[in-house]
């Protein structure tokens, strides 16, 4: 290709990615939103302040060793060689992009920040579902691991160009990658600190405990759905030419369609069990229509991502119901979401996806599984041992934001929260 | 003197209001309060759990009136606030032993 | 021009409708907000699910049959012959592309992307006039309706080359078609409907029903306002060279010089005529800017888009005092800010640009009211045979979030709504 | 270059201004959001009030006037003449782009927009700080002043090519041009104002008046450092080649980082001051990191940023807690993070940009606070004179939203705000 | 008849209710309100000033009984709302001069 | 024993709490409310339409002490909470036949 077109189309090809990278980023957002609407107000601050505190923790430790476990100089497809050079700069020469006959196509500098939010989204998963009693340290430590550690080993696997990829697994924007990992750290997590207080009754009643602030938890959500058409977006990595720009847009339409699919479909099946129209899992159910289609929103057709989107939407409202039938006890229902939706996203890539086969498929997604849980069990267990992961009965009832934070979210508002 | 007290449908307070400026009554105070009683609350799934709402919302309306006036405060709220439905509320009547307004150190039906 | 050029530039132009697009469905977020900040407390969940609902049918009606009816193989003009064949896929061929001498010049699938988030808004207008009243399905029901036959007609009129279209009706990016297309589904939802309990006095007295969250209408109305970049920008279609680039880049300005204008007028007006600065009417005051520049906002100057925007301002409040005169109920506004600013931004047009005529802008603007209306009125008819419009009047005491929803949007923060 | 490549190139460097300036433009919502969250209650209508209507009046001003004394025709480097002519718009002929040799590269309305949303962002520091007691006209009327006069001619200074640029000041995005400079506004506003009644005890202690609403502040910071990334990246001014998009990029990245490491200290540091991981104190981190960072983005590596952000979160406790004890009563923390972190960011410019002087850093520091605060406080007093600056004592009682909105943000929950 | 109101601990007012249920009460009113006495409030820094949390939450519950109740009423909530710890609050017994059921006009006992 | 319930303007509420520690009161509890009297809401437009705020916020302080400081206790709050201004508010004195504290079952003045 021509010198001038090689410099506009790298142009083109790195703003895209900034873009896509700033709507991700974006997702923290979301979640910080979603969260702070479904947890009780006396809890809002402390699940606000992890919120951010993690994302910063995130790209902190991504920049210091999380990229370079990820795509490292070497390595043997399962155990990376660590590339620590990233935090000290440096990007493409001009020079060398133009010899590489295309191979090298955007910026460095945006190729890792279009990486560093989608490791804080993972990480985004797992507040939600200790929220209202982990202690605010013992989950910022953890964060340090699972950002820096956990969560680049088994991108590596598969987008570092490990065994996973090897062996022909398909995870094009991350149902795997990030929402599975992220709700199976959440699930580790959650099972080693039990459920909040009042969630299930002796009599083995279950109790419902209601979001404090629904405009703030759709709100959330909208923002996620933005979001995501940079995450899926510009996992497509290229634009520059006609393919490219075609397949961007196809992935925008699926994802759009998908998340729509989810959110009608959940609001349907809840009318139905439930006889009544409940907004927090018709927004799951939205959430629930993404992770699906994360894991391949190219191939499918428009009405083929609608369903995708859609059965996952039916599945979050069971998931819900069952998980927490099981007294797991998660308040916004991120190990639902994100876990046993993310499951489905990696099966059913191969409904639409020739490529793509059913054996590599369940190979990945149990070796993801796997490998989160068991090392997020470790560093939950190590945590516990070192600080508790728990705050005292006493601080639970009074709200983690006294606390933890030394404020409250709403100090007008709520008189006595219950 | 007495303290009137009322516990009241929300949706009635500004028919009382108004029933109570017709006899006469010049200050009033209301307070929001949950109510429990006979009228049950509704028990609904939220996220397919079960979650019982106990407690209603209702208006207490505190009214201080002269002895004299008693009955025909307690009709009018009687009145305005009634629906026939369950939970349609209570009024009780307190003693009061002195009154005092702040604002001058008044007394007794003066304060009022 | 030359092969790698055109590739270059389809990938710009789908880019920009892409990020156009991504926009525009944030305004949903921006509708979802408005309307939840307005209402009250007791109905604030419902309003919700209406808006993320309504947004996931919009974009399924139009994937199955909106859109093959708005962009159709075929008709005469007046009467679309439906394309049915969107939902399962395809985009142009890089063949095709590359041999079309630039006539094909960006993505299909962002073209459905863009188009699909129109649909969604148009459709978000009339939840709010409707709110705090009307039955969650009965309101599904109308949008399947709407989104899937009323609006695609009518823009099958203008935008798909139909009967407005040969006779010069212009309308940039649709203060007619999508805005006041919603405000005429709106009216005749109303008009069916009937006020809020408590709205209008038996004595003749109007009374006021003040917002609950007015942080989160303004919030809306910020989102709004972002995404109309690209909602009137995105509409310019293209943006791969320097003409197109600057048309681009004047309809930003104007756009946002009009919000500006609209929103310090009508504070002013408000100020005038109430002596104080009603935030709500400011905020309409800066949707009304909006709508009003949307019908033509490349060819005024930035002093013009100003006036016509600031117009927009002062009539916006004038507009929603007399249509609260008339007891038409609408809680925030929709019918003035979308339908009567709708219409001056129509009659606006040939004021900056001389290729459009008052005449034209008349018929397009009745046609449209007219068509709107009239179907309109017999869906809301016909539901209301089926299943009745509206709640019963304890629901409505008690706020429909409870009776629709099964749950509060703010279960711990309001003792006893009145 | 080639003529179509020129074109691309054009329109792509134009649509990189705009998305930049929709960016910043949704910077306004951050700002509006965060001072929303952080006042009390009572005062949160009329905060917003300020805040859409500020946005407003700085791009009608910018467009009347500042924007011709920004960029004038002509000048002496301190002078600027004005030039009138941007409000009857125009762009760039295509045939003169042409033949510019790439000198002209991008739209001159994209430009516009671009800056326009700059004015805003410093006037929007101002109403953070005078909260709660300002009156609301008499705030507007000063930022007539602002946006049309005191900060364009700094402006002109140094990006309208005047003196400070000559002597080799250095402010990429407006460390100094922007934040400084609505800092240094709003301390001559304060002084002249007085703080909030009860702020300070007659028997010298300092009372906490907690924000009323948290998950709106942490939305406005997260709005906010979504914004950054069009202030800062759009700073670069072009894209459209491979060092340019690099630049860019690397801009992301050190954005990112800087607001990242100023979170994590500052959280770290409000521990360790007060034993509690106060939100408001991360939060204002957040701004401190990017406001640090704003001077210089380009230069520094990702670890560097991340220090310079993270010395930032530091600063911007202590100088908290500092200009506190002063009574200087700035109920959002604007002095601070505008205006001491403001100035460490021009100081630090000189430790990766070895074409910086700490020279021509301070002159330029101390230009600006001069300017601005001296011109500001003739502002202020003269309104003073005029209208008063402070609401009656009674009305701060009551709450500035009653006295000046005449209406209430949250009408149902609030009982009685003390 | 008498009126017991007793101040209690938020988290302890689904106890309560259920303790007097047991005894046959059938109807409750609950305020919240904010208590102030030995049990002191914290102090917090927020923004690095100090802030003096000196009102704590409680929950005040309201129970119309006829006399011969009230002992029952008084250990029932003494129990159920007893932590041990300080703060715990207070029962106060008023006596109500009369009661009237709005639904139905009822009076005296009959109107609980 | 007597109940002495203040309603207060809300703002002056620290002054009261502190007049009260001074004559040595342990102990308050403190309600939200709103009132209705002499002291006029304002009539509003919002949206163009007229609003009318009838009920001015207001704060409710209950003071539970012995007979003998009644007296010291209304001083002592009349004095705290007067501005002058009409809405000041009112001080009523009730009757309490028993106290009893929750967590010792503690009676009488002793339960103070
Ligand atoms: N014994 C009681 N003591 C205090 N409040 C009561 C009592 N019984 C009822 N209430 C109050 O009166 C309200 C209405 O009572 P309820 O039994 O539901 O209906 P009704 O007034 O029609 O008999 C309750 O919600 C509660 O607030
Ligand atoms: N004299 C009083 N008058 C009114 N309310 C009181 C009085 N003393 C205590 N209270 C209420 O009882 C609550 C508990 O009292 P406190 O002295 O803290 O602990 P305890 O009940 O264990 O003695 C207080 O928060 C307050 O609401
Ligand atoms: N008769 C009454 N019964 C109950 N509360 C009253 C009564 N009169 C006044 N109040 C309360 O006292 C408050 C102040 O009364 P108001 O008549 O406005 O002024 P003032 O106390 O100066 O006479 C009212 O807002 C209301 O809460």
């Amino acid at each position: 290709m021509e010198e001038p077109i090689t410099h506009l189309a790298y142009a083109l090809d790195t703003f895209y990615f900034l873009i896509s990278g700033a709507l991700v980023m974006w997702m923290a957002a979301g979640f910080a939103m979603l969260e702070a609407g479904l947890v009780r107000a006396k809890n809002t601050a402390e699940i606000l302040t992890k919120n951010v505190a993690l994302f910063s923790i995130a790209c902190i430790m991504y920049m210091l060793i999380g990229y370079g476990i990820m795509y490292p100089t070497g390595g043997n497809g399962v155990i990376p060689s660590i590339n620590w050079s990233f935090m000290f700069g440096g990007d493409h020469e001009v020079a060398a992009v133009l010899s590489s006959e295309g191979a090298t196509y955007y910026s460095g500098m945006a190729d890792f920040f279009f990486q560093v939010v989608f490791v804080a989204t993972a990480m985004s998963i797992v507040s939600g579902a200790v929220a209202e009693r982990m202690k605010l340290w013992a989950f910022l430590a953890f964060a340090v691991i699972m950002t820096g550690f956990i969560y680049p080993v088994q991108g590596y696997w598969k987008w570092g160009g490990g065994w996973l990829d090897s062996i022909g697994f398909n995870d094009f924007a991350g149902s795997g990658i990030v929402h599975l990992c992220g709700a199976s750290a959440a699930l580790a997590g959650v099972l080693l600190l039990g459920a909040r207080k009042g969630k299930y009754g002796k009599d083995g009643s279950i109790n419902a405990i209601p979001g404090s602030n629904l405009p703030l938890a759709t709100l959330g959500t909208f923002i996620l759905w933005l979001g995501w058409f940079g995450f899926n977006g510009g996992s497509e990595l290229k634009i520059s030419d006609i393919g490219e720009a075609n397949a961007v847009a196809a992935v925008f339409v699926n994802t759009n369609m998908a998340a729509a699919g989810g959110l009608v479909l959940a609001l349907a099946t809840a009318r139905m069990l439930f006889g009544k129209a409940d907004l927090t899992m018709a927004l799951n159910g939205a959430l629930a229509g993404l992770v699906a289609i994360t894991a391949e929103p190219l191939t499918p057709s428009p009405i083929a991502a609608s369903l995708i989107g859609g059965l996952g939407g039916v599945l979050v409202v069971f998931a819900i119901i069952t998980i927490d039938k099981l007294r797991v006890d998660d308040p916004v229902g991120a190990i639902s979401v994100h876990g046993v939706v993310g499951m489905w996203g990696l099966i059913a890539v191969p409904l639409t996806n020739s490529d793509a086969t059913f054996l590599a498929q369940f190979i990945g997604l149990f070796s993801i599984l796997a490998w989160v849980f068991a090392t997020s069990l470790l560093v939950w267990f190590l945590i516990k041992l070192a600080m508790g992961l728990r705050v005292s009965e006493e601080e639970e009832y009074e709200g983690v934001d006294i606390g933890e934070c030394g404020l409250e979210a709403y100090p007008e508002f709520v008189g006595s929260g219950k | 003197m007495k303290l009137v007290t009322a516990i009241i449908k929300p949706f009635k307070l500004d028919d009382v209001r108004e029933a109570l400026a017709d006899i006469g009554v010049s200050g009033i105070t209301v307070i929001e309060v949950k109510g429990f009683g006979r009228q049950k609350g509704h028990t609904e799934l939220y996220r397919g759990a079960e979650y019982v709402v106990d407690f209603l919302p209702k208006i207490k309306v505190e009214i201080a009136v002269d002895d004299s006036l008693v009955e025909q405060v307690i009709e009018a709220v009687t009145n305005a606030a009634r629906t026939g439905k369950i939970g349609d509320g209570k009024i009780f009547v307190f003693d009061v032993g002195q009154v005092i307004r702040i604002r001058t150190g008044e007394t007794g039906p003066d304060a009022l």
